[in-house]
């Protein structure tokens, strides 16, 4: 396979770039393969890869019903962080930004990680308590998050109005620096095409249909839309459908599928040179490398399939970008869209051993997959490959909706008083 | 935005006139004590999610306030009936078997 | 015109919130509400001692006089009465006496009546513009033949939750926790 | 100020109104009715703007939304172009031009004419599709400090505004029970077929003029009368039918379920001085019962080298601006087509006098005739002819032809050219189908996706279907109106129109037009604002992108503003032809809303400032902001959270009023708490299952503090509930909490207890509730009281009486309190709470005391160790953590969340449980939030033991104190652990949770 570098493409634009190859190959299935992943989506095809890299296991097939990347991956707003709270979190999600860091470099493929950083924002005396609380135990951990003056805000965030008589006035805000964005597209292409490299099969409009099982219960294969294939061991990275093909296996999920929308603005001139998350409006901004606002709406508040979200809750989202940033009144949606997100009842994903021997599960990102997808395939291809957890993804079990031990974000933040 | 019929108010009001209930005719055990803590992690978190037929709870919060179930497609996000809280929930197979989408 | 009976338009200052030619909405002045609830046969009861019946349809209103029964829900009303003399302050004593009484003919039949004179305000939107006015932040068909002379709903005003019953072709009426009163009013100001 | 492209005559505009604005900062004149585009074009101005990635000149292409190319900043003057209030981006092809009005070019550094950025275009052979995947990944560290800022630089089109916008935006909800798309032809049928059926009717159409195609066809008679007279009667005819509503301006942007669409209307940006009430545009939201989309179609660019010349331009949009506007582009015209309809746009050029240079069509057998008629008018006909290419740069010179043959294409020489005007054929707009999840088929006989069966109420009319012909499309949309009108309910026929003229005709081109040039130097744009070539196309395919949405995004074909309106069809032909497949099985990419892009003002209509959210305010809010309060958001209430006299800072005037109120006696507006009044013969068995509490033996009068879990038996919120009847309690809650917990005991209610014979009636906002504390708190209160008992014996602690107070105002005198003094809540109508308040602070003041907010209310409870739910609780925390395991009723067998508090984690040992912390000097203030450690300087990625939940300097303990959840922290107490901090570790001491008055002897005072 050809290293991309930029003589590469000099030495091919000689040739009028007659001479590229194939990123990655359109191979058939096999009748059986050592681990096949459900879903060609950034997380699967992250822990494809590491399988192949890390572990050795390249016998794998990487089964997609539509296009490589076309799911969560290709639908997000791309905002990767990880200065959690929960010691649990913070393990899992700067693991992941770890990997951001070398990761263009890893898969010499440009992801195109921009550490812009990702502010954000308190505009409540709880919000400055919950911010404050996030960095203080962030330090601990040695994940980088900060606490910034309102002014220190403004100063980081030129945009950002500070003035106190507004509606939501701003108290402050977190800031990690190296958070950031990245090119979500070039993070599928960029896995697909390493793991293709080391024998990685993925095959694309192959839909599963049901799960085989032994006698003993255990998985061996998968019924697809191109035929039975073989497998030893199932890897489920399907988010939004994970409970149906999970379904197909016998096993019920503490999963609801919502639709989950986003949306840009027409391409315009830097302005905007950060990430700004704010709760208390339910609004995030930042402005892509090609100039678009890039604004993050919420949640449809039903079970849903459909990826269209109704309008309340776009408008809802632009209308508090509207309020913290009035100055981008005047600008326009140019795209709305919407993708399915499966969310678990703490919001913290589930990777993992299921009750059936041989079949794992790697769910429940919710709204925040995107910033994991690096972490996630890693440490789920070491779950998949050793038959047992990495010590990362050990307390992220389907188990912990028995014992109570839940990893819940979004309660830390819970407002009252 | 949805367009949801109100089987008490008998009219189809905007979706921002409700609020979702979750998944229907997941009942609170009797006597909680005696599940043991499968049964229990079941009843409180566990749901079918299906991607087609679903029936689920809503509730008329800014309208007249009552709480109903519908059954709605996951998919299309047609609404296929509505019912009051308490009657039976219909039978979901048989209705796709008809088609509802 | 029933309504004019029951709601009068404020006098104190700055009761008038929109005044144009084609539309204009008033501050009405305080009346005696009580949350009814319970079922047909409490409600039945309840109506005979109020003075105006229950109304059993959906969204249905029920004014007679100076009082007025309103369906919010299949077991919940809305009881206004004004105290006859027109003033300013908030009829508790009619408030209390409305509930003595309807608490006495209801009996031990299982019922909730609860006084909720002071939680709600209400605002008189009149004139050839008033659906269209309202309908700049009501999501309902207030065409006469989707929402009639005498229909009454709880629904949404953008972010605040209101009572909206449309008293005459081109009177409705907004009833609305007071605290969401100045939401509701710079809306329809700026409408 | 010439307009030297100006016809004499003719076009609808209005010659006696000279508009004037400035390009560039140049002067220019046109006329009213004029659009930006055509009043550049009337002025021979083609070069508009540069593209995004090359920074190629550029000129206008089309006549209307779909413009790819003639983007500009429009500001009402200059002076707001200066002061960054200018809107970007928008296409000057819809900008209707007044006086003043200021336009600017984009994308070009320093002038339009001289762009540094054009060295981009000379370095494509390098910047191909996907290049940046494949570099600037080395050195690492020049990607955040060199590269990525270099990519950003020289992206983007316009520049936002960058001063907040002062216009204003409207809404309107709107119901129908037909809406009709487009206001062309098929739409004015449908709209007239359904409006006579006695249908209501909205006809939204995002031009200036109802009309569409027939506000620029010179021939065509409609019902014996000229086209354009036609629509005049029709709009009028609409006009008076009070049941329809005519809304120019005004694009449909949105389909979504059930037939809700959303609507965009430009309401003032056209006038030079608009009313200041107005709103600049207004957002309709409509339930229509039936939908009519008659949205037409969009003609498609052929795909030739060097086809992005400004003075390159669809054949249409030459049309219209010759017949609508009175502007011929140019002085000789070529026109390039494999379509009928693009030779009536020579004709009509022609007939205006104005010079046809060639008509190249790509078609061997052009109809005989348009060849007939060409010659007639004395033009040179090319059949089986390309165009090959362009020359000139900023503007089109002349025009190479090439004769296509079996063997491929020779060269057939130059014409001189000024302009060159295209057609592909026609692309039937099937979007809002699209968006309405309504699939489409593809016709191979005509080269188009037609709109298959709808999924929602709705149906096509017109070209947008594929229909063709005058006649035939009023026919279409007629019978469309009337079937709309009659699904929803009414009855009708579909009136008969007769027209003559007006039709398309046959002919389309699909794809790369094949060409004699050297295809590796020459570039052929199929996405003209992305410059996106057909050999950008073909490289993604041959890099293995196989699905149309990898084509998509690896190229950026169709993702820019136009949203590929024009480049679609062309990039999945040629896709197709690289793949070896079929159009179908490639596939077409989504259609999303919005159809054209919408400012997000329109979308955020009213909701902005004070209006954003409602802004709740108690009773009392004006007095204490009359004090000089400083207030706090909590919900969507304002709270008094200190009132700083004299020159104090927040930390001053909450010491002084937590004193206040230990020595003498504060005030404190509580009138956010919720309120819900529980009322029926079951009350307290309902409140037994809700609460962890038990109520079955409350006394009448007595208050009890209530603690509520989730089903997952965490605290969700507290308050403290008193019992007014057998039947009735008055049950109070947070102020963050009061709809969540009032929705979460309806749920169980009707859901699952519907046995219960109870309600519940928020009582919230029937209630203002004023807090008196502290060792004066009764005297202060006790002149005020008409009626009831205040001796300690006759209403202790913890219990409630009705009564009344100020002679006659009715009241629900609460005896307790949240700050560990003695003290009472007064719950009074707010229409005399603020009477009532000033009553009380006149006492208050008298005995030295003081108002205080909820900054002091936090730091005295505090003291006390009572728990905050959002606080000490984060929603992970059971009764036992904060050591209230007491208000949990151990006999009852059953209460929402107990099951779960039985579960191994929520029993484990080593939970986080509620302690206080002293800090070992004395004098360190905690932060809140801070982690709690055994080490002092702990190893990075060590465990907390926990954190602290609240920390104030306590004027009662005249030291900081703090309250923390530390694991396993009630056996901790006595031992010192530590706070990290960045500059060192604080010692601190675990102590009892209660730092003031622990046996509570306070409290009866």
């Amino acid at each position: 396979m050809t290293r991309f570098s930029f003589w590469e493409l000099a030495r091919k634009a000689l040739n009028a770039h007659q001479d590229w190859g194939h990123q990655w190959r359109k191979p058939d299935p096999k009748p059986e393969y050592d681990v096949v992943i459900i879903g060609a989506g950034g997380h699967g095809l992250a822990t494809a890869y590491y399988l192949a890299k890390e572990h050795g296991v390249t016998n794998v097939a990487v089964l997609e019903k539509g296009w490589l990347g076309g799911g969560n991956t290709g639908r997000n707003t791309t905002i990767v962080r990880s200065n959690y709270l929960w010691e649990e979190s913070e393990g899992l999600y700067d693991h992941a930004m770890d990997l951001w860091q070398d990761l263009s470099q890893e898969l010499n493929y440009n992801v195109m990680y921009s550490a812009r950083g990702v502010m954000m924002l308190a505009h409540t005396v709880h919000d400055v308590q919950v911010f404050k609380r996030h960095v203080h135990a962030n330090r601990l951990a040695g994940v980088q998050n900060e606490w910034l003056s309102a002014e220190e805000a403004k100063a980081y965030c030129p945009p950002l109005n500070i003035e106190k008589n507004i509606r939501y006035p701003v108290m402050g805000a977190a800031l990690q620096r190296k958070a950031g964005v990245a090119r979500h597209d070039a993070v599928a292409w960029g896995y697909a095409r390493g793991a293709d490299k080391y024998g990685v099969d993925i095959i694309q409009n192959c839909a599963v249909t049901g799960i085989r099982r032994h006698a003993d219960g255990s998985v061996s294969g998968v019924e697809t839309s191109r035929g039975f294939i073989g497998a030893k061991k199932v890897g489920v990275v399907a988010a939004g459908h994970t409970s149906v093909v999970m379904d197909m296996a016998g096993v019920r999920m503490p999963l609801e599928s919502n639709p989950l929308q986003a949306l840009v603005s027409e391409p315009v001139k830097p302005c905007f040179p950060c990430v700004v998350m704010s709760n208390t409006v339910h609004a995030y901004l930042s402005q892509s490398d090609k100039g678009e606002l890039v604004i993050g709406a919420g949640t449809d508040q039903y079970v849903s399939y459909s990826q269209t979200g109704g309008l309340q809750i776009t408008t809802h989202t632009v209308d508090a970008i509207c309020e913290l940033f009035p100055m981008f009144r005047r600008m326009r949606m140019l795209r709305n869209w919407g993708g399915i997100v499966d969310v678990t009842p703490d919001r913290s994903p589930i990777i993992g051993k299921t009750p059936v021997p041989g079949l794992f599960v790697n769910c429940g990102w919710g709204t925040g997959g995107f910033k994991a997808t690096p972490g996630s395939g890693h440490v789920f291809a070491h779950t998949i490959a050793r038959d047992e957890p990495h010590p990362i993804n050990a307390p992220f079990t389907l188990d912990r909706f028995r014992t109570g031990r839940l990893i819940d974000e979004a309660a830390a933040a819970a407002v009252a008083h | 935005m949805l367009l949801i019929s109100c089987p008490w108010c008998r009219v189809e009001r905007p979706e921002i006139e409700f609020r979702y209930g979750g998944e229907a005719h997941i009942d609170r055990p009797a006597q909680p004590a005696d599940l043991d803590d499968h049964q229990w992690a079941e009843f409180l978190y566990m749901r079918s999610n299906p991607k087609g037929l679903l029936a689920e709870r809503w509730r008329h919060v800014h309208g007249c306030g009552r709480f109903f179930n519908a059954v709605r497609h996951t998919v299309s996000d047609r609404f296929v009936c509505v019912y009051k809280t308490g009657e039976k929930c219909p039978d979901l197979e048989a209705l796709a078997r008809e088609g509802a989408q | 015109m029933p309504d004019t009976a029951l709601y009068a338009p404020a006098t104190t200052q700055g009761a008038s919130v929109v005044s144009r030619p084609d539309v204009t909405v008033t501050r009405a002045a305080p009346l005696a509400r009580l949350a009814f609830r319970g079922d047909a046969t409490a409600a039945g009861k309840a109506g005979a001692a109020f003075g105006a019946s229950l109304p059993m349809a959906p969204l249905a209103a029920n004014p007679v006089g100076q009082r007025a029964a309103l369906w919010l829900g299949p077991d919940e009303w809305l009881l206004l009465a004004a105290s006859g003399t027109v003033g300013e302050e908030v009829p508790w004593a009619l408030a209390r006496t409305l509930c003595d009484e309807i608490a006495t003919a209801v009996g031990t039949h299982p019922h909730a009546l609860v006084d909720v004179s002071e939680r709600n305000v209400a605002l008189i939107v009149s004139g050839p513009r008033a659906a269209a006015l309202l309908n700049t932040q009501v999501f309902l068909d207030l065409d006469e033949g989707a929402f009639p002379v005498g229909q009454v709903t709880r629904t949404l005003f953008t972010k605040a939750e209101i009572v909206l019953w449309r008293t005459g072709p081109d009177t409705f009426v907004v009833e609305c926790w007071r605290s969401f009163a100045p939401y509701v009013e710079g809306l329809l100001a700026n409408g | 100020m010439t307009q030297q492209n100006r016809t004499s005559e003719g076009g609808r505009i209005d010659r006696g109104t000279p508009v004037t604005f400035t390009f560039d900062g140049k002067r220019y004149q046109g006329f009213a009715g004029d659009t930006l585009a055509s009043a550049l074009l009337a002025n021979d101005v083609h070069l508009v703007g540069r593209s995004f990635k090359y920074h190629r000149p550029r000129g206008i292409v089309t006549a209307g939304s779909e413009e790819p190319n003639a983007l500009v900043g429009v500001a009402r003057s200059r002076a707001k172009h200066a002061s960054g209030e200018a809107t970007p981006n928008l296409r000057a092809t819809q900008v209707e031009i007044h006086d003043g009005l200021a336009a600017e070019s984009q994308n070009r550094w320093p002038s339009l004419a001289f762009d540094i950025g054009a060295v981009n275009d000379k370095l494509s052979p390098l910047f191909v599709a996907g290049f940046y995947y494949k570099t600037f990944m080395w050195p690492k560290r020049f990607w955040n400090r060199v590269y990525e800022p270099f990519i950003r630089a020289a992206a983007g089109l316009g520049k936002a505004p960058t001063k907040p916008d002062t216009d204003t935006y409207a809404n309107t909800y709107a119901h129908c029970d037909v809406l009709v798309a487009g206001g062309g032809p098929a739409g004015l049928a449908a709209a007239l077929a359904a409006a006579r059926s006695g249908a209501r009717v909205i006809l939204a159409d995002e031009q200036a003029e109802f009309g569409g195609s027939l506000l620029h066809e010179r021939g065509a008679e409609i019902d014996g009368k000229p086209a354009a007279d036609w629509v005049t009667d029709a709009i009028g005819e609409l006009g008076d039918n009070p049941r329809v509503t005519l809304l120019s301006r005004t694009t449909v942007f949105g389909y979504f379920n059930q037939n809700f669409l959303a609507l965009a209307e430009r309401v003032t940006d056209h006038l030079a001085e608009p009313d200041p009430a107005l709103p600049r545009e207004r957002m309709w939201q409509v339930r229509a019962k039936e939908v009519v989309l008659a949205t037409g179609a969009i003609e498609r660019p052929l795909v030739f080298p060097e086809n992005d010349r400004p003075g390159v331009m669809m054949a249409e949009a030459g049309r219209i601006y010759a017949n609508r506007y009175g502007v011929v582009p140019g002085k000789a015209i070529a026109v390039a087509t494999a379509c009928d309809s693009a030779w009536r746009a020579a004709f009509d050029i022609a007939e205006a006098g104005d010079t046809i240079a060639v008509i190249a069509d790509l078609r061997a057998e052009p109809p005989a005739a348009l060849v007939e008629r060409a010659e007639a008018l004395g033009i040179r006909v090319e059949p089986s002819c390309a165009v090959t290419g362009v020359i000139g740069k900023t503007r089109v010179t002349r025009v190479l032809l090439g004769r296509m043959s079996d063997t491929g294409v020779v060269p057939a020489g130059e014409v001189e050219a000024d302009c060159l005007l295209m057609s592909g054929g026609w692309t039937p707009n099937v979007s809002l189908h699209s968006q309405a999840r309504g699939k489409l088929d593809w016709q191979p006989h005509m080269g188009a996706f037609l709109p298959g069966d709808p999924v929602q109420a709705q149906r096509s009319a017109g070209s947008c279907r594929g229909v063709d012909g005058l006649a035939e499309v009023l026919a279409d949309g007629a019978r469309a109106g009337v079937a709309a009108a009659t699904a929803a309910g009414h009855t009708g026929e579909a009136p008969v129109f007769t027209a003559t003229g007006g039709d398309a005709g046959s002919g389309w081109w699909l794809g790369a037009v094949p060409h004699d040039r050297d295809a590796s130097r020459v570039r052929a744009f199929v996405d003209f604002q992305n410059d996106v070539t057909a050999k950008d196309v073909k490289l993604a395919v041959r890099e293995g992108m196989h699905s149309i949405e990898h084509i998509k995004r690896y190229t950026t074909t169709g993702m820019a503003t136009d949203q590929g309106r024009l480049s679609n069809m062309n990039a999945l032909s040629i896709a197709s032809g690289a793949l070896g497949n079929e159009i179908p099985q490639v596939g077409l990419t989504t259609f999303r809303q919005p159809y054209t892009p919408v400012t997000f003002g329109t979308l955020a209509t009213t909701s902005r400032g004070d209006l954003f959210d409602p802004l709740r305010k108690t009773p009392i809010h004006d007095w204490a902001a009359e004090q000089g309060a400083a207030f706090e958001d909590v919900g969507l209430w304002k709270r008094a959270w200190y009132f700083p006299r004299g020159g104090e800072d927040m930390h001053d005037a909450v010491a002084r009023e937590c004193r206040t109120v230990r020595e003498s006696v504060g005030l404190f507006d509580a009138t956010t708490l919720g309120k819900i009044e529980i009322v029926g013969p079951d009350a307290a068995e309902f409140l037994n299952r809700i609460y962890t509490n038990p109520w079955t033996k409350l006394g009448v009068g007595k208050l009890r503090y209530g603690l509520m879990l989730n089903e997952a038996g965490f605290i969700m919120d507290d308050g403290v509930v008193g019992r007014l009847a057998d039947d009735r309690f008055h049950v109070t809650t947070t102020t963050g909490g009061a709809p969540r917990v009032l929705a979460h005991m309806e749920d169980y209610l009707q859901t699952e207890w519907s046995d219960l014979n109870v309600w519940l009636t928020s009582t919230t906002e029937q209630w203002a509730v004023i807090a008196v504390q502290g060792p004066k708190a009764r005297e202060a209160i006790a002149p005020l009281v008409d009626d009831i008992d205040l001796s300690g014996d006759a209403f202790p602690h913890m219990s409630l009486r009705e009564g009344h107070v100020m002679g006659g105002v009715p009241c629900r005198l609460f005896r307790m309190s949240f700050t560990g003094e003695a003290g009472y809540e007064i719950n009074v109508p707010p229409s005399r709470a603020r009477a009532v308040w000033e009553a009380v602070w006149a006492n208050v003041e008298k005995l030295g005391g003081c108002a205080y907010g909820t900054e002091a209310m936090h730091v005295l409870r505090a003291e006390k160790g009572y728990i905050i739910v959002g606080q000490e609780t984060d929603g992970t925390v059971t009764p036992d953590d904060v050591g209230m395991s007491w208000a949990i009723g151990k006999k009852k067998p059953d209460f929402v969340g107990k099951r779960s508090l039985a579960r191994p984690d929520l029993v484990a040992e080593g939970r986080k449980q509620m302690v206080g912390l002293l800090t070992k000097d004395g004098k360190t203030l905690l932060e809140e939030g801070a982690q709690v450690t055994v080490e002092r300087s702990p190893a990075r990625g060590t465990s907390a033991l926990g954190h602290v939940t609240s920390s104030y300097q306590s004027p009662a303990a005249g030291r900081p104190i703090a309250l923390a959840m530390i694991a396993g922290g009630r056996d901790r107490i006595g031992e010192t652990l530590h706070v990290p901090m960045p500059n060192g570790g604080i010692a601190v001491e675990v102590v009892q949770p209660v730092f003031v008055d622990p046996e509570g002897s306070r409290l009866n005072a």
